[in-house]
């Protein structure tokens, strides 16, 4: 972190540079998608954002198997709040985010109580009473079926401008701009003194606590910050796909996310969105269009026991080979010093 | 330094703690004056290490109370303790092996670098942040490892892991000091370097308790030793009564026959 | 105009019988027909978007197989005849894994990608994912779950299965039959199946003046132990014992726990799901009299006037050749009989795209359903009359056989008791303006 | 018919099947520290087993059984052997391995057996009254296999070298290691037991239930809630628990309704935890 001025206003820059192909990238992306490809690009966006909060759950060390639930909190909530009290979605957005998180914030008296497989365990029993209790109470929740006909994000009609964000194209910059903003919020947090702490406390619990860490209080912290956005991440959802049922928040969604999260590696900000991105178009372009539709899980099975084998640190870990490997290539007087990402 | 020398700045009465049957600490009882280097000492198994996890608040007592500058502080959070000035380090090279230097010294101004949550986002705690790290950076400065500070812990010989261990501590700017076994493993040479290092942290303010085996060191640094037996007290008294007392040379000689039971770590 | 009308006359066997002959005359006829499109490939495409893997899949997978045999069928004998032209049918599947968003990528992939004129679903959590899609794009689809239905979709059809309305058919059969068995008692898995399902029963059982013992008993789908289900449902002696639309795996073992608890009534069931295996794991004797809704079709009652499923004995026979007969179950030819719909209703349209199709299918409010014309109905129930109801069969099991007793008229029983029907619908939250 | 007495034969079934499973979930944590998700698919295999063996070719039912206990064990060490040793710094790869390992399991069963349930012909149809309740020959069975399995595995842990090895393994792997105990042969040995268990439950209630290749679901999270109420490492705190759940369970099921059931199953798990985290067998928290 420390450097000389001018050294780091070169990395600076190289790094805004950077971000302004990969932002120009992901503004061509869709126009080079067909239409269900831009779908699921939609979809993938803000599976970027679930993953995303998840990892800054997993700095503290806990791993939980309630995150999609919780994601269905902000999903119902935000539903709930445009459907039945006309809250206008963009504030319901906010607002089911909001839920998710005082949801996490409550939770988290009994499941901080525990640690590791204890708390993984705990968050999946948490997260089922969550569920059960959307099944079994039809009034609000719709019960078994869910919510239905959810209300859409508003068009925007302003003369010249006219946007409906039912076409997947509009809806997938829609996404990107509020996951965006959401993964430098998320990234921030993670680079200051904040995230600097979640880091010690993953790594010597005992050894911050004597510093004066308050562990329980920073294991909050990060639960109800990544439920915040794990929230946003479900009304993106649910007002994009229209409908969110019990199911949607299963065990079998909560078992993707940890896979993403570690298939792509853990240890640095983009591993879990390189894995969702990877897994994604493998799972859903791949493997659909080789027609292989019946021996799919076969093969994402197989893919998730290679990569947890022969790629330990996930894919991630390639990242910096790759870099190497096109450095060399170049081999130019490339600039020195890349920041661990 | 010494003008309180009164009243002890860190006191256990009737300490006891127990797991299942077995008794580690038994109605234990101490006390450690102001500016003094202490030391805690005992064989195998006397229950030295529980004490400390005790007094430090990783386990609440069963019985008896801990008393830091006059007030009951038994059972609190090891954060709250740290936070009002009791802070300790641990046994062997307990660090955050995946962080640079001067990010675990960092990490031990976590109380003296508050700011908000907003402020933290947006970026404006730059200025706590940047008095924060030039105290971490003197801290370093102070153990000599100012050279090192952006070198990953995994990469520092075990002597100066074992200093930055004491830094981490001392930068969260404690009133007492509890070090677990601060010589174990050293050469003679490391030995001394460290006890000077363990002089000058006292000489800065800081009241010093530590567990230890090296009897040399012990005997030569501390002000007053305890030694425990059996979870309970056996003698307490400068070094010279200490060494020279028939119960702790028989504890001594007698644990090395029976070497049975472990410290319940 | 006229043309259409007549097609209409030819019933759908015939249709099919002459569709050989006359395609190949077409075929020779077109190669002078100035209309003749060399872009067009002669191949209508059909999409088939329900859940292909996962614990659902055995609600789409086995209707996929049915309309594969449908599809050689009709494409072997010169394909579909569409304003003089005749086309091959292809279908292209997508698997929704029964995800609202993966039905929706994929509704969007089969209209806008692969071109389909019309989606057939199996509903259910899927179709809000699709409904918007439907509306704008103005495709066609239909479900076999018409708790699907709304004002809101003009384009989606019930046109096969009216889930589960027709149960009331085997509940006043048995009234008629064995009318001294007064009480029943019931249970339901806990999902949009089962809750439907147990208000018509509710309402069925009490227009029949059956009363029920006990309040209907929920259990969770995860549910793999049926013992205490059982003790809790005999422990009232009911006279009836009513599975309610339990799927085949929870069928099986409540008809095991009932047999070996002693039970020696009357049961009756939404669907009998491989019965011979549930005759094998109690007795013949004790399935004697079972009463379900879904017949096989070997069954000769179904060569009866009226019945429009094509050949159903020789699909029966052809599905058990090509994926076995222990893979039959109620799925099987559904999808199938809704394809015999559409490709009457294409023919009659004279063309393929779904709004005409769709006129063409309701133009005269009766439709050729599988089991005999029936209506277009449901405006009280579902909002809008898209569900396609009229005859649906009472199938007993005799001798260790599914046997067609009768054909029961839905609209007959509703016009009688629909109040009944709306009360324990609107109880249990399950009306259209109730839904979510 | 007692609707009591029947409750408590119901629950007292449900309780020994349960007890295999989780028995076994609990040994393959305890030794090799990863929780296997893969537990409930080895239960499928299991009765997948007798579908093949005893319902399609006609082999005799014990002789099934038998086979599926021995070979769910293999697959146990297959996955030992491939998945489990190669991550063994790495639980939560192992955990994800096992994921992995439990769709191509799932696959595979849809291959060989279709997507449909399998279907398993009772072996016989007897039956006895106790106290006015019924209970079948074939639930007898299960109960009576599992007392006699579990006892057999408890004084197996008790007597024999590989016993106490394993019992020291679960409690502390390095101080085993440092006794000398191959870490290696625990583990095959605790991964052979612990899927065989859960095998042999799926064997045994085959013909109970209608077997389908996704019914590992339903299993693992009834498992995971009884391991963690009876406490991760401990062997009888499992059977305990299967027996306190299947109890409660059952009879909520039969006096309310199987929702509020799992509703009470899982608030129970989490009052456990939050009373004791480390479950009502657990061993105590250790400095």
């Amino acid at each position: 972190m420390p450097g000389a001025g001018t050294g780091r206003l070169v990395r600076r820059i190289a790094w805004q540079l950077r971000l302004v192909f990969l932002f120009a990238a992901l503004a061509v992306l869709p126009y080079l998608l067909s239409y269900s490809q831009q779908e699921i690009a939609v979809l993938l966006v803000i599976n970027v954002l679930l993953v995303s909060s998840y990892r800054l759950l997993t700095l503290t060390g806990e791993w939980s198997l309630g995150h999609v639930v919780i994601m269905g909190v902000g999903a119902y909530a935000s539903a709930l709040l445009a459907k039945r009290l006309g809250v206008p979605v963009p504030i319901s957005l906010l607002l089911g985010g909001g839920i998710a998180a005082a949801t996490a914030a409550v939770l988290s008296f009994p499941l901080f109580r525990m640690k590791g497989f204890y708390f993984l365990i705990g968050s999946f029993a948490a997260g089922e009473i969550i569920r059960l209790i959307w099944k079994r109470f039809t009034e609000p929740f719709g019960g078994p079926k869910g919510l239905k006909r959810i209300d859409a994000f508003p068009d925007i009609d302003i003369g010249f401008l006219s946007i409906d964000f039912y076409e997947p194209v509009n809806y997938y910059f829609l996404a990107l701009i509020v996951v965006s903003a959401s993964l430098f919020v998320l990234y921030r947090i993670e680079r200051s003194r904040i995230g600097l702490t979640f880091h010690a406390i993953h790594w010597q619990d005992r050894l911050a606590e004597s510093v004066g860490i308050d562990t329980f209080r920073y294991r909050t912290l990060a639960f109800v910050i990544a439920s915040f956005f794990a929230g946003i991440a479900g009304g993106l959802y649910a007002h994009y796909v229209g409908a969110v049922n019990p199911t949607r928040f299963g065990v079998d969604q909560m078992v993707y996310v940890l896979v993403w999260a570690i298939v792509g590696g853990t240890a640095t900000f983009h591993g879990p969105i390189l894995g969702v991105v990877v897994l994604t178009v493998i799972n859903e372009i791949v493997l659909r269009a080789l027609g292989l539709d019946t021996a799919r899980p076969l093969i994402y099975g197989a893919i998730l026991i290679l990569s947890v084998l022969y790629l330990p640190k996930g894919l991630e870990s390639l990242v910096p080979r790759v870099r190497e490997r096109v450095r060399r290539w170049r081999s130019g007087p490339a600039a020195t010093g890349e920041g661990a990402g | 330094m010494n003008a309180e020398g009164e009243r002890p700045i860190l006191e256990a009465r009737g300490l006891t703690r127990r797991f299942g049957g077995l008794v580690a600490v038994d109605n234990f009882s101490f006390s450690v004056r102001e500016g003094a280097i202490h030391g805690l000492i005992g064989p195998n198994g006397a229950g030295k290490t529980t004490t400390f996890n005790v007094i430090s608040g990783f386990y609440a007592p069963t019985a008896g109370q801990v008393f830091f500058r006059g007030l009951d502080i038994s059972g609190r959070k090891t954060s709250t303790l740290a936070a009002m000035g009791l802070v300790r380090t641990f046994q062997g090279s307990t660090l955050f092996q995946e962080f640079s230097v001067l990010d675990n010294v960092r990490v031990g101004r976590h109380l003296g670098a508050r700011a908000r949550f907003l402020s933290r986002l947006l970026g404006t705690d730059r200025s706590s942040e940047r008095e924060a790290d030039a105290k971490a950076l003197a801290t370093l400065a102070f153990f000599g490892l100012e050279d090192l500070a952006d070198e990953p812990v995994s990469n520092l010989p075990h002597g100066h892991q074992r200093m930055l261990g004491m830094a981490v501590a001392l930068a969260a700017e404690p009133r007492v000091m509890l070090l677990d076994e601060p010589f174990t493993g050293m050469n003679p040479e490391e030995t001394r370097r460290m006890m000077a290092l363990v002089r000058r942290i006292r000489d800065r303010g800081v009241t010093v308790m530590l567990v230890e085996h090296d009897m040399q060191a012990v005997m030569n640094l501390c002000d007053v030793i305890t030694v425990m037996n059996f979870g309970a007290l056996l003698v307490e008294g400068i070094p010279e009564v200490v060494r020279n007392d028939p119960a702790v040379i028989e504890a001594y000689l007698g644990s090395a026959a029976a070497n049975g039971v472990n410290d319940a770590a | 105009m006229s043309r259409k009308s007549l097609d209409r006359k030819i019933s759908r066997r015939k249709f099919l019988g002459t569709s050989a002959a006359s395609g190949a005359a077409l075929a020779a006829m077109s190669t002078g027909l100035s209309r003749v499109s060399f872009a067009d490939s002669h191949t209508i495409k059909i999409g088939f978007l329900a859940p292909l893997t996962g614990p659902v899949a055995a609600w789409g997978k086995p209707g996929l197989d049915g309309c594969l045999i449908w599809a050689d069928w009709v494409n072997s004998k010169g394909g579909v005849n569409i304003g003089g032209q005749s086309y091959n049918v292809e279908f292209i599947g997508y698997d929704n894994e029964y995800d609202a968003a993966k039905a929706r990528t994929g509704a969007t992939k089969l209209i806008k990608e692969d071109g389909v004129k019309f989606v057939m679903m199996l509903g259910g959590d899927t179709w809000p994912g699709v409904q918007e899609i439907a509306a704008r794009e103005g495709m066609l689809f239909s479900t076999l779950l018409p708790s699907d239905l709304s004002p809101d979709s003009t384009t989606l059809l019930a046109p096969c299965e009216v889930h589960p309305i027709y149960n009331v058919t085997g509940v006043e059969w048995l009234a008629e039959n064995k009318p001294d068995l007064k009480t029943a008692a019931m249970c339901a898995q806990d999902d949009s199946l089962g809750k439907p399902s147990v208000a018509t029963y509710l309402a069925a059982f009490e227009a029949a003046g059956i009363e029920m013992v006990d309040e209907p008993l929920f259990f969770d789908p995860a549910t793999t132990d049926f013992a205490p289900v059982m003790t809790r449902l005999l422990s009232a002696n009911p006279d009836i014992l009513c599975l309610d639309t339990c799927y085949a795996d929870y069928v099986h073992p409540l008809c095991e726990q009932a047999f070996q608890q002693g039970y020696q009534g009357q049961i009756i069931s939404c669907t009998a799901d491989f019965y011979q295996k549930i005759i094998e794991k109690t007795s013949e004797e004790f399935m004697e009299g079972f009463i379900f809704q879904f017949p096989d079709f070997d069954d000769p009652a179904l060569n009866s006037e009226g019945v429009n499923f094509v050949n159903p004995n020789e699909f029966y026979a052809e599905y058990a050749k090509r994926y076995g007969a222990s893979e039959w179950s109620a799925v099987s030819w559904e999808y199938a009989s809704i394809m015999d719909l559409w490709a009457d209703a294409a023919s009659s349209a004279g063309s393929a795209e779904p709004a005409a199709v769709l006129e063409a299918m309701k133009a005269d409010g009766t439709g050729k359903h599988a089991f005999g014309t029936a209506d277009w109905w449901g405006t009280e129930l579902f909002g809008i009359d898209n569900a396609l109801v009229g005859n649906w069969p009472v199938v007993v099991i005799e001798g260790g056989k599914a046997t067609i007793k009768d054909f029961r008229s839905i609209p007959a029983w509703w016009d009688q008791h629909k109040d009944l029907m709306i009360k324990h619908m609107t109880d249990l939250g399950q009306m259209w303006n109730q839904r979510g | 018919m007692d609707l009591l007495w029947q409750t408590a034969v119901n629950a007292t079934y449900a309780a020994s099947y349960m007890a295999l499973i989780a028995v076994g979930l609990v040994m393959i944590f305890g030794v090799m520290g990863v929780i296997n998700f893969a537990h409930g698919e080895l239960y499928m295999v299991g009765a997948y087993c007798v579908v093949f063996l005893y319902a399609q070719e006609n082999f005799p039912f014990l002789l099934a059984v038998a086979a599926g206990l021995i070979f769910v064990g293999l697959v146990g060490l297959v996955m030992e052997r491939t998945l489990f040793r190669p991550l063994r710094d790495n639980p939560l790869g192992g955990l994800i391995a096992s994921i992995g390992f439990l769709l191509i399991l799932q696959t595979l069963a849809v291959f060989g057996f279709g997507r449909r349930m399998g279907h398993v012909p009772p072996w016989t149809q007897g039956k006895f009254e106790v106290f006015g309740a019924i209970l079948t020959y074939q639930r007898l069975f299960v109960i009576a296999a599992a007392i006699v399995l579990l006892g057999a595995l408890w004084a197996f842990l008790k007597r024999s070298k590989f016993g106490r090895a394993l019992r020291a393994c679960a409690q502390d792997a390095e101080a085993a290691s440092l006794q000398g105990i191959s870490m290696n042969q625990t583990a095959r040995i605790a991964m052979f037991i612990g899927a065989a268990l859960a095998g042999v439950a799926g064997a045994l209630t085959a013909p109970l239930v209608s077997p389908t290749p996704y019914i590992g679901h339903s299993i693992i999270v009834t498992a995971f809630i009884i391991i963690i109420v009876g406490g991760v490492g401990s062997l009888e705190g499992a059977v305990i628990a299967a027996v306190l759940y299947a109890f409660v369970h059952t009879f909520v099921t039969t006096f309310f309704d199987g929702v509020v059931a799992n509703i009470v199953g899982l608030a129970l798990m989490l009052a456990v935890l939050v009373v004791r985290p480390t479950g009502l067998f657990g061993a105590k928290e250790r400095a």
